[in-house]
């Protein structure tokens, strides 16, 4: 009961948030040097492409002020138009098909990602913070310092240089070999899952050989947050009274970590799970960069570079809100995890 | 009640010691009982004394001495230093490195006794680029970094201390610019505005205020309850003097850490907006350089891998040190190792 | 309800002697190794505990009282490290059991109260949950036995329920409604699989209904922080008793708690003792509380124990300077009282880290002699049942040079 | 721009006079709750309390955690809003604006329960006792203000090599000491300490209890002293008031609390006082239940679902009323106060 309300609090709570960072970005696209319209017009244009270019106009109220424009952009989204590609191939598609061809991609990596760094980190974390002090907790912190440090297209090099190029065993570049260039993932968008199901396992495992290097890089990188924020927060919790309890009370030491201390220890954990799972999402630009992986980031940078308005807009609000959900999802865990919470 | 009084003449003789005079004290009695026989039981004591009286310093130092915070100040040293003295340790000039080395050297050549770490565009030194790049991630690190801990710790304390509609308006706001996904926001004001290093640096500057303002906020809200600023309202201090002498003194060890973080985390995402190509063209930079060497891995991996190295190495000892600092300063931590 | 107090607890002291020993600690040290030192917490206590009887252990901050409760069940964590010593209990050497089988003891036969409830329950689960977790580390043949039981009640009960259900068909209007109502009555008892957690909880919530908690059932499903600070220290105590330990360890349970609410605890620590007749050892800083509750005190001064006897004789009758002061430095609440002024101890209590030579009491001690400040007084027995480690009482005070008092001079060097 | 230190007007002391009036005083705290983190109600911490302070006296102030006795001591240092009532310092108001009136915030000092907390740990102890001394009397001299500080310290048998030290050095009583030091530093006249010396040992205590009485004698001070340990303020008290749920149940002097208690509660408080000693001991009387919330109090007497004393039709109903057993003895208790109606 207490946690649906608390559940309904955090969401009204998001809604300013939300709308805030909407804004800002409406208006930031309009501060961009350019103008849509004009980068729409090209140099030759038909009279037909100057009628289409003035009902865009009028439907996005372009003779308006920005507070119009910015409820019409707004009651565009939610009705599903999000916008025509102005400056990205393929041009004057909509928006939101580019996005739905990139936004899988990215999540697959992501999803691989993290999940991978969560068990990776958390085992990490405790082992680290039982082993206080000894040598294998400064190692365990001393890579996790580096995961923090490295930067991850460097890191994706050097992947590259071993991998692909001094070994050859993987390709350098790309999601897939040049023989199944044209394959579709056409379920869910994601390569590896679709191409299961179909039981097409040829190309499952050029997915896989190709994600590889991609998904090491990402997850080295997130591991390294995890590990840490496990590690300091089982140190605080084991200093705790109730720890002390349940020692008395008989616990092993196994049951006092994983029974007492690491449920009161997850709640910083998921915070930092879920935001690297959102940033990820939305930062994987390097990553993408690096392995020439076309998904969100890349498209993104992209966008930005030839001013492509409705489409930075919708990436950024994409991510805004993902970020925004992942917080709320943090929020809701905390409540489930801790009772003291949901007041 | 004590055995001691201080005669009238004592109180109003009384001055701090100079700082010679405290050390021969020190001296006196911490290796009197060497001299004077039968001394030693009661010079514990005495030295027990003294230590309690160093003890915070003594503890704070003892805790930085381990290996990985050792290591992270003497990197921190190195790159000091090259940024600080990189005409006088490399051959080659700012402008060079900028245009490219006289003719006659072959571009992405490899390393050899003129060029230890080879060559990549235009002829450049890849070494001396490493050491001109220290310069200008140090610099923009920095400055970025202390506009954003200034102006967000401002904020901080006077949002935490303030309460009411004022700290939620500022936490809002707070709330939205960290909602943003970070690099691409960058980019996109970055375009807006331009490329140069003073739109940059003032780009994350800005940026960066919002964490701090929510770090400074959760710590001094619980510096703010504690007894001791009921105390200082009773001894007539006002709201100024309570937030800056009394509050602010007690955030400070959180401040620190992240600031030491942060530089770290400054100059790595600074290596990434360059590696994009979003950076400024007149500055040597170990982002640009692996950009413009990304490319080559084939043919000159050294050209890449050394300005990576160089970002790592930094970025490393900023976190070691922040780290070595945390454990040093959080009061969670205090009195166990 | 006006109860009178039970004075059960002075009452039986003439026969300690006929006693059963049940833990006898000798000469235990427990020393942390700290980066300003080795803080030498506790540094040679000795005392034992009879079975059926409480005894206090008493002493100011930082004398070392916690650490020793710790030290018994061997939970004392890095840096801190049981140096030498024996603790026996039954015969049996605590100290050097490996860890497995100390697990045994901890919780079971030895139990532990902390003293501040808030922080001492995990909030993040049931109450009932970490009753229940003490019964399944401890109990789970006795749980299983009784699990065997249950399933087997349910399925007979489950049979019943089927064949009223077939009855059900074929009944007559009449007996059918009364059918209907005694299928539904069923229905709620009859359960689907009863797991041994079932059980643990079943057992939890009938030992809160032992203790006297009203609404033990709803209790066990609710969270600590739901809970006020004297129902988390009587869960506490419920967890220290589920298993009938032999030995409870109370570490200032009551410190934390109202006055009144203090009374309650008491009352119920005093009660529970005289009905299940197991030991409990009592660590407290207030003499009050060990006056009223314990059969014999041991006054802890320092990391060691500086006088030890029943209650009655030490109250009555303080022989070491340090515990005449602490009784004295007590306001009491009798007209006279006010007149004076308390009398107090000089100085403060030393640091662990390098603590006084010889006596560790010396540097405030009114009656200081050279010898307190050379040689470190053993525990020596008096008039039978006290015992006291203070020069003042040695046999042998021949010696003029070291039973001269201390000069002046020498006093202040001392409390520097 | 600076006051005077010594006000003519203030210093003269009329032994007769109250130094301090509390008039009904209610302090209400907002709870905050539901789907938009609203007020949804009030906590009334304080309900009408009332009592006068006069010099050279030790009013004692006693109840359990939670019975309001530390928001009155907030409230008459204006570290909390008052709502209702009135303060009055020698017959000026000074409730809600104490902050305001430099003159008279240095008259009215106050000691902390816990010296570890109350004491600002990177503040020297110089610049800790300094303080009201820089902020309420306005001395910038440096030289005068360690003069100064080493006077005060000197008074609470400090010694002069702790000037410049930190909190963390020196031990809980010493701490209190600093505390003590740091209120006597503006010649104040009222000091509320507030539970000065539960956080100590008992040997401390003593030393803390003797100095408060010593400088009561040489200072002339009043002391509203507030605690939970009876055996504390019979001993350093005068007058005392003991306090349930927000509200006075009992007041009196030494002889009618501790030797005359008619109230069920003051009853039960001083029973429940574990005694060191034979002669101490008595009957104990052990209530029953924990002590309400404030936020939501028993109707009528606030006492009554714990009282064991017979139940009156009343009791349940109406708030009982003062009623005096003599001039110094009063009580909230339908047991007293129904035959006058």
């Amino acid at each position: 009961m207490s946690l649906i309300k608390y559940t309904i609090r955090r969401i009204i709570a998001l809604i300013p948030i939300l709308l805030g960072v909407m804004f800002l970005t409406f208006w930031l696209a309009q501060l961009m040097p350019s103008d849509p319209w004009t980068l729409m017009a090209g140099e030759h244009m038909t009279d037909a492409r100057k009628i289409y270019i003035e009902d865009q106009k009028q439907k996005w109220g372009y003779y308006d002020p920005i507070l119009t424009q910015f409820l019409i952009y707004m009651k565009n989204l939610f009705s599903g138009d999000w916008g025509n590609t102005i400056a990205v191939l393929p041009k004057d598609t909509p928006v939101w098909d580019i996005i739905s061809v990139k936004f899988p991609k990215t999540f697959e990596i992501t999803i691989l990602s993290v999940s991978i760094a969560t068990v990776v980190g958390i085992f990490a974390g405790i082992f680290s913070a039982v082993h206080r002090n000894q040598w294998s907790d400064t190692i365990i912190r001393f890579f996790a310092l580096v995961g923090v440090a490295i930067p991850v297209f460097w890191l994706g090099m050097i992947l590259q240089f071993i991998f692909a190029v001094k070994l050859g065993w993987l390709d350098a570049t790309g999601y897939q070999g040049i023989q199944y260039i044209t394959y579709k993932p056409d379920i869910t968008g994601l390569r590896l899952l679709d191409s299961f199901i179909k039981g097409d396992f040829d190309v499952f495992k050029d997915t896989v050989l190709h994600l590889i290097m991609p998904v090491f890089a990402l997850s080295f990188i997130s591991v390294a947050g995890i590990t840490r924020q496990t590690r300091s927060s089982m140190l605080e919790v084991l200093e705790l009274d109730y720890i002390r309890t349940a020692r008395a009370k008989g616990c092993s030491e196994h049951q006092v970590i994983y029974k007492h201390a690491w449920r009161n220890a997850q709640i910083t954990t998921i915070t930092i799970v879920t935001l690297s799972f959102a940033g990820l999402l939305g930062g994987a630009v390097l990553t993408e960069t690096t392995f020439a992986l076309n998904g969100m980031g890349m498209m993104t940078i992209d966008a930005i570079n030839k001013q492509d308005y409705f489409l930075i807009n919708a990436s950024v609000f994409l991510m805004t809100i993902i970020f925004v959900l992942a917080n709320l999802i943090t929020d809701i865990l905390y409540g489930v995890v801790d009772p003291r919470i949901r007041y | 009640m004590e055995d001691i009084k201080i005669t009238n003449l004592e109180a109003k003789l009384y001055r701090p010691e100079p700082f010679g005079k405290q050390m021969s004290e020190i001296t006196k009695k911490y290796l009197g009982f060497l001299f004077v026989p039968g001394m030693k039981s009661r010079e514990l004591e005495r030295r027990h004394e003294m230590l309690t009286r160093f003890k915070s310093k003594r503890r704070f130092i003892t805790k930085l001495n381990n290996p990985l915070t050792i290591f992270g100040f003497f990197i921190i040293f190195i790159v000091v230093t090259w940024a600080v003295f990189a005409p006088l340790i490399t051959v080659f000039d700012y402008d060079i490195e900028i245009t490219g080395i006289a003719e006659g050297i072959t571009p992405w050549s490899a390393p050899n006794y003129l060029h230890p770490l080879g060559v990549s565009k235009f002829g450049r030194d890849v070494l001396a680029r490493l050491i001109w790049g220290a310069r200008s991630s140090l610099t923009m690190g920095l400055f970025s970094i202390i506009i954003s801990v200034t102006l967000g710790t401002l904020l901080g304390i006077f949002s935490s201390y303030q309460g009411g509609i004022i700290d939620n308006l500022i936490m809002r706001m707070v709330d939205i610019i960290m909602a943003f996904p970070g690099l691409i926001i960058v980019i996109i004001l970055i375009s807006i505005l331009s490329t140069s290093m003073q739109t940059i640096l003032l780009t994350y500057g800005i940026l960066g205020i919002p964490g701090y303002t929510r770090l400074i906020r959760g710590t001094a809200l619980q510096e703010k309850n504690k007894t001791y600023v009921e105390a200082a309202k009773v001894a007539g201090a006002n709201d100024l003097k309570i937030m800056f002498k009394h509050i602010l003194p007690n955030c400070l060890a959180p401040i620190i850490v992240a600031f030491t973080f942060d530089i770290g985390g400054i100059i790595l995402s600074l290596a990434g907006l360059s590696f994009l190509g979003f950076s400024d063209s007149s500055l040597v930079e170990w982002g640009t350089d692996i950009n413009y060497a990304r490319n080559h891995i084939y043919d000159a991996p050294w050209a890449a891998f050394t300005p990576g190295f160089g970002i790592l190495l930094t970025v490393l000892a900023f976190m070691l040190v922040g780290d070595g600092l945390r454990d040093a300063l959080d009061p969670r931590l205090q009195g166990r190792k | 309800m006006i109860e009178v107090q039970k004075n059960t607890t002075n009452s039986d002291n003439s026969n300690t002697e006929e006693k059963e020993l049940l833990l006898k600690v000798k000469d235990l040290k427990t020393y942390f190794y700290t980066e300003e030192g080795v803080v030498k917490a506790v540094d040679g206590v000795s005392f034992t505990i009879n079975k059926n009887e409480i005894l206090g252990l008493v002493g100011e901050t930082g004398c070392g009282k916690s650490v020793t409760a710790l030290s018994l069940l061997r939970l004392v964590r890095s840096p801190g490290k049981i140096i030498s010593g024996q603790i026996e209990f039954e015969g049996i050497n605590l100290i050097d059991l490996p860890e497995n089988q100390m697990l045994h003891y901890r919780g079971n036969t030895i139990t532990m109260i902390f003293q501040d409830p808030m922080n001492s329950l995990n909030p993040v689960m049931k109450v009932g949950d970490q009753l229940a977790e003490v019964y399944l580390l401890h109990q789970k043949e006795y749980l299983k036995e009784e699990l065997a039981k249950a399933r087997q009640e349910n399925s007979i009960l489950k049979e019943k329920l089927k064949q009223m259900k077939s009855d059900l068909k074929n009944a007559s209007e009449e007996g059918a409604e009364t059918l209907k109502v005694q299928i539904n009555a069923l229905k709620r008892k009859v359960k689907g699989r009863i797991t041994l957690k079932d059980i643990a909880y079943r057992e939890s919530s009938q030992l809160l209904d032992r203790i006297g908690l009203p609404n033990a059932d709803s209790l066990i499903n609710r969270y600590p922080h739901e809970l006020s600070g004297g129902m988390r220290q009587r869960i506490m105590i419920a967890m220290g008793l589920a298993c009938n330990s032999k030995l409870l360890i109370c570490d200032e349970p009551t410190t934390a708690l109202d006055v009144t609410i203090q009374a309650q605890i008491l009352d119920m620590i005093r009660e529970l003792k005289n009905r299940l007749h197991n030991s409990v050892l009592f660590i407290t800083h207030s003499l009050g509380v060990i006056f009223e509750l314990c059969d014999r005190v041991a006054v802890m001064y320092s990391g060691n124990i500086v006088e030890y006897g029943t209650v009655e004789d030490i109250f009555e009758n303080p022989q070491h300077p340090y515990t005449k002061g602490l009784l004295a430095a007590i306001p009491k609440v009798t007209p006279e009282s006010r007149k004076n002024k308390l009398a107090i101890i000089k100085g403060m209590v030393p640091n662990l880290i390098y603590p006084p030579s010889g006596c560790r009491f010396h540097p405030r001690c009114p009656h200081a002699m050279k010898v307190c400040q050379e040689i470190r007084p053993d525990l020596i027995p008096l008039n039978n049942a006290v015992q006291v480690a203070c020069h003042l009482y040695d046999k042998d005070k021949s010696d003029p040079d070291l039973y001269r008092p201390l000069t002046n001079e020498e006093r202040l060097e001392a409390t520097i | 721009m600076t006051e005077s230190i010594s006000n003519p007007q203030i210093d003269e002391i009329d032994p007769n006079e109250p130094v301090l009036t509390v008039e009904n005083l209610e302090v209400e705290y907002p709870i905050i709750g539901g789907l938009f983190m609203r007020k949804v109600g009030t906590v009334r911490a304080v309900r009408g309390v009332s009592f006068e302070l006069y010099p050279n006296e030790t009013l004692g102030i006693v109840g359990e955690s939670g019975c309001g006795k530390t928001t009155i001591a907030k409230a008459i240092l204006n570290l909390v809003k008052t709502s209702g009532g009135s303060i009055r310092y020698r017959n000026e108001e000074i409730q809600n604006q104490l902050s305001k009136k430099r003159r008279i915030r240095q008259k009215i000092q106050m000691v902390f329960q816990d010296p570890d907390a109350s004491l600002n740990p990177r503040m020297k102890i110089v610049d800790i006792i300094g303080e009201p001394l820089k902020n309420l009397l306005g001395i910038k001299d440096k030289v005068e203000l360690r003069q100064r500080v080493l006077e005060l310290m000197t008074q609470v048998s400090l010694k002069a090599e702790h000037l410049d030290r930190y909190p963390h050095e020196f031990s809980g009583g010493q701490k209190q000491r600093i505390v003590i030091a740091k209120a006597l530093a503006c010649n104040p006249d009222v000091i509320v300490l507030d539970e000065p010396t539960s956080a100590l040992d008992v040997s401390v205590q003593a030393q803390i209890l003797n100095l408060l009485q010593e400088l009561q004698e040489k200072l002339h001070l009043a002391y509203i002293f507030i605690t939970h340990d009876l055996s504390v303020i019979h001993h350093i008290g005068h007058r005392i008031g003991v306090m349930y749920l927000g509200k006075f149940v009992e007041t009196g002097n030494i002889e009618d609390i501790f030797y005359n208690n008619q109230h069920p509660y003051t009853q039960a408080l001083l029973s429940a006082r574990p005694a060191v000693s034979k002669s101490e001991l008595q009957e104990k009387i052990i209530l029953e239940g924990e002590i309400p919330s404030p936020s939501n109090p028993p109707s009528g007497c606030s006492f009554h679902p714990r009282c064991q004393a017979k139940m009156l039709p009343e009791c349940n109903k109406k708030e009982p009323e003062e009623t005096a057993l003599s001039e110094s003895h009063h009580i909230w208790c339908w047991q007293f106060g129904r035959d006058e109606i």
